[in-house]
């Protein structure tokens, strides 16, 4: 790599991680002795720093980690607090139902009725704390089971899951609902 | 027959063969010559079973349609039928053929190279806040089982409401307009741009209409509100009928 | 919050959200209006842009994201221990231009355009996340409709899809057209 390129590879880098980077594995991936990776990012830090820029380079141990400076915790918390106040998706009320109705289940039970790949899905709904896992299945592959959580019962101002409401019997088309197939793989 | 010796796994479909058939052998997609097209894509078939190749069902439906398109046209008073399903086809193929292309373009300009941050973890959660009633889950359970109920695709019309920025080819104009005129001989003018959902489909549909007068398939009679479209019944000049399609 | 402690503000906001961030959320955090949000991102972009960061900002509709300069990749994946993506089958890139040019499409629409059905290739660009699920049409069977991502207008480096090269028109003959996107690289 040209020398000029090499600080920017770094802060790629550490921008990349995230979590804190051992200025070995920087120097083996930039082909470059250990000093002069360390040199890169004390150069980096010390950058970002006179630019009052609202991120810097931290040094832990052996390690240099990209953060926020402190000083705007409240702007970013306050961001994100909005984002978490966005309703749920389709898909994500769909994939929430299925799950409500038919717990615990897997999450190919869930693909099998929707016909569609749900792990985004599923991942935003535990973070969101609706849904959780509840164990794995005793079956090839052990797959997790998942089920709601009792943050998911207030949300839905219900006590416990016999008050979710029945489900509409479909006389004319019962013919091949998959409500119960499969219930347990 | 000239030897076939392309790889034969290597089409996306029935859609792809035939454009590759009519590249091979230099034919205009819009006036395709359908006995040499049958023929070679039956060969291909042939070739595929007999390297033991699971045949897709679309390749199978795509072969009786094409001896469907040939078996009308044998037939004498059938001929504005198959050029019709003919026209159905070419559209289809010009559509797909553009499909291919912008495909490339895309995955010519594609990159995963660009890396992002996972959210920083920050001590406040991600826990939902807002609340529903439980009639909420009801609709949605219904909405997601809904979907497993129905295994018939909608039907075609069902996506003009619903396609933006669509592909409108004048060919696939030509055929719609023939269809319409097929119910009734004669239809208003405007009618024929009842359904259209934007300016380019407006637009394919005008061209299908000069097209269509040009191929002396249709008349305009009439004048302001009260112009309509006739379909021109009788033989019709094959001579004409070649340039229908051919250039806008 | 003071007059120049807005830009770092926006800077940490973007680093600390990963995700791309609506201008809407920054304003509202920061206090001003959408308009100076939109300017402080764009002025950060051209500054990071200028002193050839390994970092840029980029603008994805309504929103902006910060990440790595592509250059940078092979160390990134080095580091991280990351492969290499597999890049878009034939049959990937196809269903993805149908879905980018149409959408928002049922799968039908795009099995209709193809000849093919295509349920594998369409899972797959959902967990790509090229493409995702935008509701359900209001007809029998209540089918699933797609549209791309904004990850799919990053991998593109375009940041609306009004963007997206001018489709061929119907006598365009040749193989390959020569539309070139991105060109702001």
């Amino acid at each position: 790599m040209q020398e000029e390129k090499l600080k920017p590879a770094v802060e790629a880098i550490l921008f990349a991680c995230g979590t804190p980077v051992e200025t070995d594995r920087i120097a083996q991936a930039l082909e470059i002795d250990k000093k002069s990776a360390i040199g890169l990012c004390d150069m980096l830090s010390a950058e970002y720093a006179e630019r009052e820029s609202g991120i810097r380079i931290i040094k832990l141990g052996e390690s240099y980690q990209m953060c926020t400076v402190e000083e705007y915790a409240p702007p970013i918390r306050t961001v994100m607090d909005l984002r978490r106040n966005t309703p749920l998706s389709q898909a994500a009320s769909e994939v929430l139902a299925v799950i409500a109705y038919n717990q615990p289940v897997t999450k190919a039970f869930v693909e099998q009725v929707r016909g569609v790949d749900c792990s985004g899905v599923v991942a935003n709904l535990i973070s969101r704390e609706l849904i959780e896992e509840k164990g794995r299945l005793e079956l090839p592959g052990r797959p997790l089971i998942y089920g709601t959580t009792e943050h998911f019962l207030r949300c839905f101002n219900i006590s416990s899951l016999d008050e979710l409401p029945p489900l509409p019997d479909d006389n004319e088309n019962s013919e091949d609902i998959p409500l119960d197939i499969g219930k347990n793989v | 027959m000239e030897k076939l010796s392309y790889k034969l796994d290597a089409f996306e479909g029935p859609l792809d063969l035939l454009l590759h058939l009519i590249e091979k052998n230099k034919l205009d997609i819009r006036e395709i010559r359908i006995s040499e097209l049958l023929e070679q894509y039956l060969e291909h078939m042939r070739l595929m079973q007999q390297q033991d190749l699971e045949i897709a069902g679309e390749f199978l439906d795509m072969a009786s349609r094409l001896i469907q398109i040939k078996t009308v046209m044998l037939l004498p008073k059938q001929q504005e039928e198959a050029e019709e399903m003919k026209r159905e086809l070419s559209g289809q193929l010009i559509e797909y053929r553009k499909c291919k292309q912008i495909a490339k373009v895309l995955a010519q300009n594609i990159s995963f190279d660009s890396f992002c941050r996972e959210p920083a973890k920050i001590k406040a959660d991600m826990k939902y806040k807002r609340t529903h009633f439980p009639y909420y889950l009801t609709d949605a359970y219904i909405a997601a089982v809904g979907r497993g109920k129905s295994k018939l695709p909608p039907p075609e019309e069902a996506f003009t409401g619903i396609v933006k920025r669509r592909i409108v080819s004048v060919s696939s104009k030509i055929v719609g307009v023939m269809k319409k005129l097929r119910k009734g001989d004669n239809i208003r003018y405007e009618n024929i741009f009842y359904d259209a959902e934007d300016k380019s489909e407006l637009v394919a549909t005008f061209l299908a209409v000069l097209e269509l007068i040009k191929g002396k398939r249709v008349r305009v009679t009439g004048e302001g509100e009260n112009m309509s479209l006739n379909l021109v019944s009788g033989k019709i000049d094959r001579e004409e009928e070649d340039n229908a399609g051919g250039e806008t």
